[in-house]
C-alpha cells in the first residue's frame, strides 16, 4: 500500500472513531450547557443503553431489523435512565456549589460501574456484542467496513436531527435560556425542571447510540466499556467550546482523527499525549475552544 | 516448632474482586482444592492446611495491606500468590527481608523470583514463551515476516513481545512491524492499517483474550486472513470471540486434552466441583498449592528457612508438567501451543505441538 | 493645579461595535469630576479600561501615581499594578466577598502592601504578629471612620445594601488611592440615603485628599457634588463643563437628560 | 385581582416577611415602597413561586397560587421584570424577547407585539442580533420590561424597574408603565424611587423589614411625614 | 506566655504526643503493622489532599490529576536515592521540589485563562505522566514498576514503624505550613481570589501570581506525599497514580469540607481506614462506596467540616463548651 492509501485508510478509520466521539461529546456538552456540570456518568450510561442493546441483539440475532430495534429500546431506555439520575442525584444540588455536583456525578459513575459488575445479569465479565459479519469494502486498497459505513451515516444523522432541534425548535431556545438564567426562565413560564430532564433524556439517548455504534465497531462489552471513550469525548467537547454543539461534533471528529494519525504514523503511545497537546494548545489560542463563544465578563 | 500448632496456615493472595476477579476466582478454588485434597490425605503429617485467602483487587498497593495482613495478624507460614506480576514484585521483597515463603502461581515476569531465595513460582517465566512462540512460527509455520501489536503499558504483554523479537530475530526471521497501544485501548484499526501495509506472514499477540478478541476483529474486518499468535493470555479465549479468532496459535502452560492421567484427572475434579473446565491459571494454582504442600511434609516444622529448603528441593510430575526449580527459583517444564480453528461453526482449540525449554 | 491622569484619545472596540471613541480626560489634583451619559454610552467601560479590566483598542493613559513625579503611561498594567500605583474603584454591580466578614474584606486591600513576608508568616514571627495587628488596626479604624466597626465581623452578605455600598468605598479606600472611581454608588438608593451618600463622598475627599471620578444617573448627586462634568453619548464626548453649563446645553438635554430637569 | 395574606417567608432560619397582606384590584397600578432589604423583592418572588411561602395566602382572581410553580403562575397571566434585570446573556435580543413569548401559541401575535416593543425601544431593533449579555445596564433594562411584555400579562410585577437608569430613560419607563396600565394591564410596582412611583400609582403601601407599615391611597401617602421624610427626601 | 507562643507549643507538644503514642502502641505489639499501615497509608493521602485543597478549597481552582504530582514526587524520591543516593528525607524533600516544578511548568500557560481549564489540564496532565512513566522503562522500570527503594530502616517491624513516624511527622509539619499560609494576608489573598477574582484584581492582588504561588505549593505538597509513598511502599508503577487516585484525594478534600484544614485530617483518617473497614464486603464494597459519597453530597453538601477549624485557642477559651469555632478573624 502506498502512502496516500495509507493515509485515506487512516483518515477513514478516524472519521469513523470521531463520529462516535461527537455524539458522546454532544450529550456532555449539552448536559454541562444546561447546568454546567461535567456529566462524568454519561460514559456509564453509554454503558448502560449498550446492554440494554445487546439483551435486545441477543434475542433477535444481529440482523438489521434487530439493530433497529436495539437502538428503538436502549435509546428511550436510557433517556429514561439519564433523566432518573438527574432527578434523584443533581437536581437536589442545583444551588450547590458546582464542586459538589461534581463529586456528585464521580460517585454516580462509580456506582453505576460497580452496580452492573454486581447485577448478575451483567457481572464483570467482557461480553461478545453481536455484530453482524463484517464485510469489507474495498476500492484500491483503501476501504471502509460496513461498520464504519453504518456509524458515520447514524452519527451524522443523528447530528442532523439534534442540531435541529436546539438551534429551531423553541425548547431548544429554552434550553438556552435555562442554562444562563433558571429563575428568570421561569418566569418566562418555561418548565424548568422539564427542560432539564429534556436535556439529560436528549444527552443520553444520544449516548446509547454512540454506545451500540462503539459496541459494533469493537464487540466486547464490559461495565467499565464507558469510561475511556466518555474521557476522550469529553476532552473533545472541550476543544470544540464546551457548551457548544457544533463544536462538540468537529471536536469529536478532531480527537478521532488525531488519535488516528498518531497511531499510525507517530506512536501509538503518544496518541493520548497529542490529544491533550491539542487541546491545550487550542485553549492557549482560543480559550473558549473552536466553537465557544468568548465570554469576558461583563463588569 | 508447629507441633503445638492446630492448623498450618497458608496465606493466600488473589484479585478475587475487580477486573481480574475471573482469573482470581478460578486460582483461588483450584489453590483451595489442592488444599482440600492434602488435609483429605492426612494433612501436612497429620496437621491441616488452613488456606487464608485475602482480596488484592489486582491493585499492588492493596497486595500490600494484604501481605501485612497476613504475615503480621495472622502469621502465615507461607503465601501462595499474588496473581500478576505487579501485584507480586510489590510483596516480594518484604517477603525475603520478612522471610516469608512465597509462591506465585502465575506471575511470569522474569524480576519476580531475583528478589531473592524465599521467592518461587510455578509458571514458567516471560521470556520462554516468547522464544516459544516465535520457534513455533518459524519452525512449525515456516514464517519469515511477523508482525507484532502488544500492550506497552502492561509488562506481561511488553515482555513477551520483547523476548519474541530477539527469538524470532535470531531464528532469522524479521520482525516487520512492531506496533503497540495502551492497556484499555479500544481502537486498533490504525496500528492494523500500518501493519498490513508490510504484508507479514503472522500477527503475534501478546495480551490477554479480551483484548486479543478486539484486535482479531479488526484484523479480520480489514481484510488481514494471516494467522494470528499468541500467549497464555488466550485462554479462554472461545469463550467470547467469534469465528475472527480461528488460524490462530497460542501457547499455554497446559492443554485440558492433553491425554496425560494427571491432567485428565485433575480437569475432572475440577469441573465436577465447579461446573467448568480449569483454566491455565487454575491448573498453576493447584500446582502451586501441591508444590507448597509438598515442601512443607518435607520440611516438616513451620520454620521459613526449612520450607524455602524444602521448596527448592522439589521435583516431580504435575498438573502442567514434570517441574524443577532452576536455580532462580523458576521452574524448569515445557509449553504447549495449542491451534484454534473453525468446525462446523464451532470455534474448537486442540493441542498442536509441545516445545521443550 | 497639577493634572495626576491624562487620558488621550483612549478608544474600544468589542467586535465591530466601537464601545468608547476618542475619550480624552485631563483630571487636575482633587478635582470632582461627574461621568454622565446615557444607558450604553461607554462610562462603565472607561472606568474598566482605567482600571486595566480592559485593554484598549488604541490611546493612551497616563497617570501621576502616589511616588510618581511625572505621569506614567499606565495602560499596559495589570489591575493590581494599577491598583498599587493609586487607582481604586468600585463596581456598578456590587463585588463584596459576599461569604467573608467585613472586617476581611477590607483586610483584602491592604494585601499589596502587607509588611511582612511569607517567610513571616510561616514562622510565625514578631514581624508577622506585629504586622497583622497593625493591618488589623488599620482596618478597625477605617471602619469606625465610616460608623460601621461594630459590624467588623459581621459576614457581608448580612449588611443592608447601603451598607454594602458603602462597605465597597472603604475597601477601595483601604488601598490608600489617590484616584477613586466610583461606578454608580447611589444605585438603588433612596432619596435619604443618597443625602448621606453626598456627604459621604465630599468627606472622602477632604479627609483623603482624593481626586474623583463619578459615574451616576442620579442628577441630585451629580448636578451637587460635581464640579465638572463629562458627557458621553455612544462613546463619544459630547459635552464637558461645570454642572450649570452642562444642565442647559441643549445636546445634553436631547441625549440624557429630556426637557424638565428637576433636581431636589 | 391579586390579594395576599399573611404572608410570611423564610431564608433558612431568617424570616424576611412577617405576614403581609395587601391586594391589588383589577386595572390599578399599586406600588410597594421600602427601604434596601425590606423584603419588595422577596414578596414579588413569593407571588411568582420563586420562593417557597411558608404560611399565608396568595389569591390570584380567585385562585390559590400557593405551591403552584412559577410557569403554572405565568401561564395564568402574571409576568416578572425581576431586579437586577436578568436578561439571558448568551441569547439575542430578539431571542429574549420571544423568551417572554415562551406559553403562547400565536405566532402572527407574538410577531406583532415585538413590532411593538421594538417601536417602544429603537435602541433594541439596533442591537436585535446582539447578545444580550454584552448590552448596558440602561439596555437590558429596556430588554427585561419589552421581554415581560411579550407575555402579554394580566398583572404585571415589576421589581425596581428605574435602578441604574438615565433621566430619560426613567420617565420613559414611567410613561410606559401608565401606558400599559391604560391599555389594561395591572401592575405590581416596587420601588426605591418613591418620587416617581406615587406619581403614577393609584394606591401604596410601604414595607419596612418584613412588616406593612402604612397603607393608602397615593394622596394619603404624600401626606404622610414619615413618607415624606425617609422616601421622598422632603 | 503570649497566646500565640502556647498555642505553636501546645500543637506541637500534641503532634509528637501522637506520634509517640501510636509507635508506642505498635511496638507493643497492642496493634498490629497492619494497623500502622493504614495509619501511614492514611498521612500520606492528608498531605496530598491538603495539597489540593490548598488549591481548590481555598483558591477555587478546581484540579482533578494530584496523583500525577504524587507521582511525579514519588518516582523522583525513589530514583534520588536509588540513583544518587539520597537518604530517604532528602529524597522525599527533591520529589516535592520535582512536582513543584512541574506545577509551575503546568500552571503558567493554564492560568494566562480564566474558567476550569485548571481542571481538564490537570486531568490531561495526570494521564500523560503515566504515559511518560511507561516509556522510559530504563528509568522508571516502565510498566513493570519500580523495584527495589529503599526503605527508611531495614527490618520488618522498624521500616513499617519509622515510614509511619516519618510520614506523621511530614504530616503535621504540611499542616502546619497550611495553616499558617492560610492563616496570614496571603491565604486571605488566596480566599479572594476565589471569591471573585475580578474585585480581587482590583483590590491589588496579582491574581495570576498567587494561583500560580497556590498551585505550586500544592503541586509541592502532593509532591512530598509521593515522595514518601516511594520508600514506604518500595515498589512503584503507574497503576498506582490513575485517575482514580486522583478521585480518591479530592473527595477526602470534598468530604472533609473545601476550605477546612481539619475537615481533611479528618476526612483522610477515616477515609482510607473504611476503605479497608468495607473489605468484607468484596465487590459490593465499590457499590456502596459510592453510594455513601452520593449520599453525603445530597444531605451534607459542605463536608463533615465546612470551612471551620478545630483551633487550639477556641479549646483553650471553650474548655468542655462547643469545640469548634467559625473560622475567626486572624487577630
Ligand atoms: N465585554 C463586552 N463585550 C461586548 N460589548 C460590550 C462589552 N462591555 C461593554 N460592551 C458594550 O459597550 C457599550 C458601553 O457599555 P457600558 O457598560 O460602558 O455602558 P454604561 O455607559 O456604563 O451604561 P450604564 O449607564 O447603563 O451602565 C454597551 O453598548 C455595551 O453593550
Ligand atoms: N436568598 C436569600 N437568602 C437569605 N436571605 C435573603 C435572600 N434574599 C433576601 N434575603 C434577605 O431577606 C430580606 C429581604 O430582602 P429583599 O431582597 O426582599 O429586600 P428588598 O426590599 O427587595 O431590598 P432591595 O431594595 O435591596 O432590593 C433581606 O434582609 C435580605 O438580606
Ligand atoms: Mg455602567
Ligand atoms: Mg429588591
Amino acid at each position: 500500500m502506498n502512502l496516500l492509501g495509507e493515509v485515506l485508510q487512516q483518515t477513514v478509520n478516524g472519521i469513523a472513531l470521531g463520529g462516535i466521539y461527537a455524539l458522546i461529546a454532544i450529550g456532555y456538552t449539552m448536559i454541562y450547557g444546561i447546568i454546567k456540570l461535567i456529566n462524568f456518568a454519561h460514559g456509564d450510561i453509554l454503558m448502560l443503553g449498550t446492554f440494554m442493546a445487546y439483551f435486545v441483539l441477543m434475542a433477535t440475532g444481529p440482523t438489521p431489523l434487530g439493530l433497529v430495534l436495539a437502538f428503538l429500546v436502549a435509546m428511550p431506555g436510557s433517556a429514561i435512565l439519564g433523566m432518573i439520575i438527574e432527578r434523584f442525584a443533581y437536581k437536589p444540588l442545583r444551588n450547590a456549589p458546582r464542586i459538589n455536583a461534581l463529586i456528585t456525578a464521580i460517585g454516580v459513575s462509580l456506582f453505576l460501574e460497580n452496580l452492573a459488575r454486581v447485577l448478575p445479569f451483567i457481572g464483570p465479565n467482557p461480553r461478545q456484542f453481536p455484530t453482524p459479519p463484517s464485510v469489507f469494502l474495498s476500492y484500491g486498497g483503501v476501504g471502509i467496513s460496513n461498520i464504519q459505513l453504518l456509524i458515520i451515516v447514524v452519527s451524522v444523522v443523528l447530528m442532523l436531527v439534534l442540531s435541529y432541534i436546539v438551534e429551531r425548535t423553541k425548547v431548544g431556545k429554552a434550553m438556552r435560556a435555562v442554562s444562563y438564567d433558571k429563575p428568570a426562565s421561569a418566569l418566562m413560564g418555561i418548565d424548568v425542571n422539564r427542560v432539564i430532564s429534556f436535556t439529560f433524556a436528549l444527552g443520553s439517548a444520544l449516548a446509547a447510540a454512540a454506545g451500540i455504534l462503539f459496541a459494533s465497531a469493537y464487540p466486547l462489552i464490559e461495565p467499565y466499556m464507558g469510561i475511556m471513550p466518555g474521557l476522550k469525548a469529553f476532552v473533545a467537547a472541550v476543544l470544540g467550546g464546551i457548551g457548544s454543539i457544533p463544536g462538540a461534533m468537529v471536536g469529536g471528529f478532531i480527537m478521532g482523527l488525531a488519535e488516528t494519525y498518531t497511531k499510525g504514523f507517530i506512536n501509538s503511545q503518544l496518541a493520548d499525549a497529542i490529544a491533550f497537546g491539542i487541546l491545550i494548545l487550542i485553549l492557549l489560542v482560543k480559550p473558549s475552544g473552536l466553537f465557544g463563544k468568548e465570554t469576558s465578563e461583563k463588569v | 516448632q508447629g507441633g503445638g500448632e492446630k492448623t498450618i496456615k497458608v496465606g493466600v493472595i488473589m484479585p478475587t474482586s475487580g477486573t481480574l476477579s475471573t482469573y482470581g476466582v478460578d486460582t483461588t478454588n483450584a489453590i483451595k482444592l489442592a488444599a482440600e485434597e492434602i488435609n483429605a490425605a492426612g494433612g501436612v503429617n497429620g496437621v491441616p492446611i488452613e488456606v487464608i485467602v485475602e482480596d488484592d483487587e489486582g491493585n499492588p498497593e492493596k497486595t500490600k495491606a494484604a501481605y501485612l495482613k497476613l504475615v503480621t495478624q495472622d502469621n502465615v507460614a507461607a503465601i501462595v500468590g499474588p496473581l500478576t506480576s505487579n501485584c507480586t514484585l510489590a510483596v516480594v521483597d518484604s517477603a525475603q527481608s520478612d522471610q516469608v515463603p512465597l509462591i506465585t502461581p502465575t506471575a511470569t515476569n522474569d524480576q519476580v523470583t531475583l528478589a531473592g531465595d524465599y521467592i518461587f513460582r510455578a509458571c514458567f517465566i516471560d521470556s520462554f514463551q516468547g522464544t516459544v512462540v516465535a520457534k513455533f512460527a518459524y519452525e512449525n509455520l515456516g514464517a519469515r515476516k511477523a508482525a507484532v501489536l502488544f500492550d506497552v503499558a502492561n509488562d506481561y504483554s511488553s515482555g513477551i513481545a520483547n523476548n519474541f523479537k530477539d527469538a524470532f530475530t535470531a531464528l532469522g526471521g524479521e520482525v516487520v512491524a512492531f506496533e503497540s497501544y495502551q492497556t484499555g485501548d479500544k481502537d486498533f484499526n490504525a496500528q492494523l492499517t500500518k501493519i498490513k501495509a508490510q504484508d507479514p506472514d503472522v500477527l503475534f499477540l501478546p495480551d490477554y483474550y479480551n483484548t486479543v478478541a478486539l484486535i482479531a476483529k479488526q484484523a479480520r474486518a480489514q481484510g488481514m486472513d494471516i494467522p494470528l499468535l499468541g500467549a497464555d493470555g488466550w485462554d479462554g479465549i472461545t469463550d467470547v470471540a467469534g469465528p475472527e479468532v480461528a488460524n490462530s496459535y497460542f501457547s499455554n502452560h497446559y492443554s485440558p486434552e492433553s491425554d496425560d492421567k494427571d491432567v485428565q484427572e485433575f480437569v475432572k475434579k475440577y469441573s465436577e466441583k465447579f461446573g467448568k473446565t480449569p483454566s491455565a491459571l487454575a491448573a498453576l494454582g493447584y500446582d502451586a498449592m501441591e508444590i507448597l504442600g509438598e515442601a512443607l511434609k518435607k520440611a516438616g516444622s513451620t520454620d521459613p528457612q526449612a520450607i524455602r529448603d524444602a521448596l527448592a528441593q522439589v521435583e516431580g510430575k504435575f498438573v502442567t508438567g514434570y517441574i524443577r526449580f532452576d536455580e532462580n527459583r523458576n521452574p524448569v517444564k515445557s509449553a504447549v501451543v495449542n491451534a484454534i480453528t473453525e468446525e462446523g461453526g464451532n470455534l474448537v482449540v486442540k493441542y498442536a505441538a509441545t516445545v521443550n525449554p | 493645579m497639577k493634572s495626576i491622569l491624562e487620558v488621550r484619545d483612549l478608544s474600544i472596540s468589542f467586535g465591530g461595535l466601537r464601545a468608547v471613541d476618542h475619550f480624552r480626560l485631563t483630571l487636575g489634583e482633587g478635582e470632582l469630576v461627574g461621568l454622565i451619559g446615557p444607558n450604553g454610552a461607554g462610562k462603565t467601560t472607561v472606568f474598566n479600561m482605567l482600571t486595566g479590566i480592559y485593554r484598549p483598542t488604541s490611546g493612551r493613559i497616563l497617570f501621576r501615581g502616589r511616588r510618581d513625579e511625572e505621569p506614567r503611561d499606565i495602560t499596559e498594567l495589570k489591575p493590581h499594578q494599577i491598583t498599587s500605583r493609586g487607582i481604586a474603584r468600585t463596581f456598578q454591580n456590587i463585588r463584596l466577598l459576599k461569604g467573608r466578614s467585613v472586617l476581611e474584606n477590607v483586610l483584602i486591600a491592604y494585601h499589596y502592601r502587607v509588611p511582612y513576608s511569607l517567610l513571616d508568616a510561616v514562622l510565625r514571627t514578631g514581624r508577622y504578629y506585629r504586622g497583622e495587628r497593625a493591618l488589623v488596626d488599620e482596618a478597625m479604624e477605617f471602619l469606625s471612620i465610616f460608623g460601621i466597626e461594630g459590624k467588623a465581623r459581621e459576614l457581608a452578605q448580612n449588611l443592608p445594601y447601603g451598607e454594602q455600598r458603602k462597605l465597597e468605598i472603604v475597601r477601595a479606600l483601604a488601598t490608600h488611592p489617590v484616584l477613586l472611581l466610583l461606578d454608580e454608588p447611589a444605585a438603588g438608593m433612596n432619596p435619604k440615603e443618597t443625602r448621606a451618600l453626598m456627604d459621604l463622598i465630599r468627606f472622602i475627599r477632604e479627609r483623603f485628599s482624593l481626586t474623583i471620578l463619578l459615574i451616576e444617573h442620579d442628577m441630585s448627586l451629580v448636578m451637587n457634588v460635581c464640579e465638572r462634568i463629562v458627557v458621553l453619548d455612544y462613546g463619544r464626548i459630547i459635552a464637558e463643563g461645570d454642572p450649570e453649563s452642562i444642565r442647559r446645553n441643549p445636546e445634553v438635554i436631547k441625549a440624557y437628560l429630556g426637557e424638565e430637569v428637576e433636581i431636589a | 385581582m391579586l390579594k395576599v395574606e399573611g404572608l410570611r417567608v423564610n431564608y433558612d432560619a431568617i424570616e424576611a416577611l412577617h405576614g403581609i397582606s395587601f391586594e391589588v384590584r383589577e386595572g390599578e397600578i399599586v406600588t410597594l415602597i421600602g427601604a434596601n432589604g425590606a423584603g419588595k423583592s422577596t414578596t414579588l418572588n413569593a407571588i411568582c413561586g420563586l420562593v417557597p411561602v411558608s404560611r399565608g395566602g396568595i389569591t390570584f382572581m380567585g385562585e390559590d397560587l400557593v405551591g403552584l410553580s412559577p410557569h403554572g403562575i405565568v401561564q395564568r397571566g402574571i409576568s416578572q421584570v425581576p431586579e437586577g434585570r436578568r436578561v439571558f446573556a448568551n441569547l439575542t435580543v430578539e431571542d429574549n424577547l420571544l423568551m417572554g413569548a415562551y406559553t403562547r401559541k400565536d405566532a402572527k401575535a407574538v410577531r406583532r407585539d415585538m413590532e411593538q416593543v421594538y417601536e417602544r425601544f429603537p435602541r433594541l431593533k439596533e442591537r436585535y442580533r446582539q447578545l444580550a449579555g454584552t448590552l448596558s445596564g440602561g439596555e437590558q433594562q429596556m430588554l427585561a420590561l419589552g421581554r415581560a411584555l411579550m407575555s402579554r400579562p394580566r398583572l404585571l410585577l415589576m421589581d425596581e424597574p428605574s435602578m441604574g437608569l438615565a433621566p430619560l430613560l426613567v420617565r420613559e419607563i414611567f410613561s410606559i408603565i401608565q401606558d400599559l396600565n391604560r391599555e389594561g394591564v395591572t401592575i405590581l410596582l416596587v420601588e426605591q424611587n418613591a418620587h416617581m412611583a406615587l406619581k403614577i400609582a393609584h394606591r401604596g403601601y410601604v414595607l419596612e423589614t418584613g412588616n406593612i407599615i402604612l397603607s393608602g391611597t397615593v394622596a394619603e401617602l404624600l401626606e404622610n411625614e414619615e413618607v415624606k421624610r425617609a422616601y421622598l427626601g422632603g | 506566655m503570649r497566646k500565640e507562643y502556647r498555642d505553636g507549643l501546645v500543637l506541637a507538644g500534641l503532634s509528637i504526643g501522637v506520634v509517640a503514642a501510636v509507635t508506642a502502641l505498635v511496638r507493643s505489639g497492642f496493634t498490629t503493622l497492619y494497623t500502622a499501615q493504614v495509619i501511614t497509608l492514611s498521612g500520606i493521602n492528608v498531605i496530598v489532599a491538603l495539597g489540593l485543597n490548598l488549591i481548590t478549597g481555598f483558591t477555587g481552582q478546581l484540579a482533578i490529576g494530584h496523583a500525577g504530582f504524587m507521582a511525579v514526587g514519588a518516582y523522583t524520591s525513589a530514583l534520588t536515592m536509588m540513583l544518587l543516593g539520597f537518604p530517604p528525607v532528602l529524597g522525599v524533600i527533591s520529589g516535592g521540589l520535582l512536582a513543584a516544578v512541574v506545577g509551575m511548568l503546568i500552571g503558567f500557560p493554564t492560568f494566562r485563562l480564566r474558567g476550569d481549564y485548571l481542571a481538564i489540564v490537570t486531568l490531561a496532565f495526570g494521564e500523560v505522566i503515566r504515559v511518560i512513566i511507561i516509556n522510559l522503562p530504563s528509568l522508571t522500570g516502565g510498566a513493570a514498576g519500580l523495584k527495589g527503594v529503599p526503605p527508611f530502616a531495614e527490618g520488618r517491624m522498624l521500616k513499617q514503624i519509622v515510614a509511619m513516624d516519618v510520614v506523621l511527622v511530614f504530616m503535621f509539619l504540611v499542616i502546619a505550613l497550611m495553616y499558617t499560609v492560610v492563616r496570614s494576608s496571603y491565604g486571605r489573598a488566596l480566599i479572594a481570589i476565589r471569591d471573585d477574582e475580578i474585585a480581587a484584581h482590583t483590590m491589588g492582588i496579582d491574581v495570576f501570581g498567587y494561583k500560580m504561588f497556590s498551585f505550586t505549593l500544592s503541586a509541592f505538597i502532593a509532591g512530598l506525599g509521593g515522595g514518601l509513598y516511594a520508600p514506604f511502599f518500595g515498589y512503584l508503577t503507574p497503576q498506582t497514580f490513575t485517575f482514580l487516585k486522583s478521585v480518591e484525594i479530592l473527595i477526602i478534600v470534598v468530604f472533609g469540607g473545601m476550605g477546612s484544614i481539619t475537615g481533611t485530617v479528618v476526612a483522610g483518617f477515616l477515609l482510607t481506614s473504611l476503605q479497608e473497614f468495607l473489605r468484607f464486603l468484596k465487590d459490593y464494597r465499590m457499590v456502596i462506596y459510592p453510594l455513601i459519597l452520593i449520599v453525603m453530597m445530597l444531605f451534607r453538601p459542605q463536608g463533615l467540616f465546612g470551612e471551620r477549624e478545630i483551633s487550639i485557642s477556641s479549646l483553650f477559651r471553650k474548655a468542655g463548651g462547643k469545640r469548634t469555632s467559625e473560622e475567626g478573624d486572624p487577630t
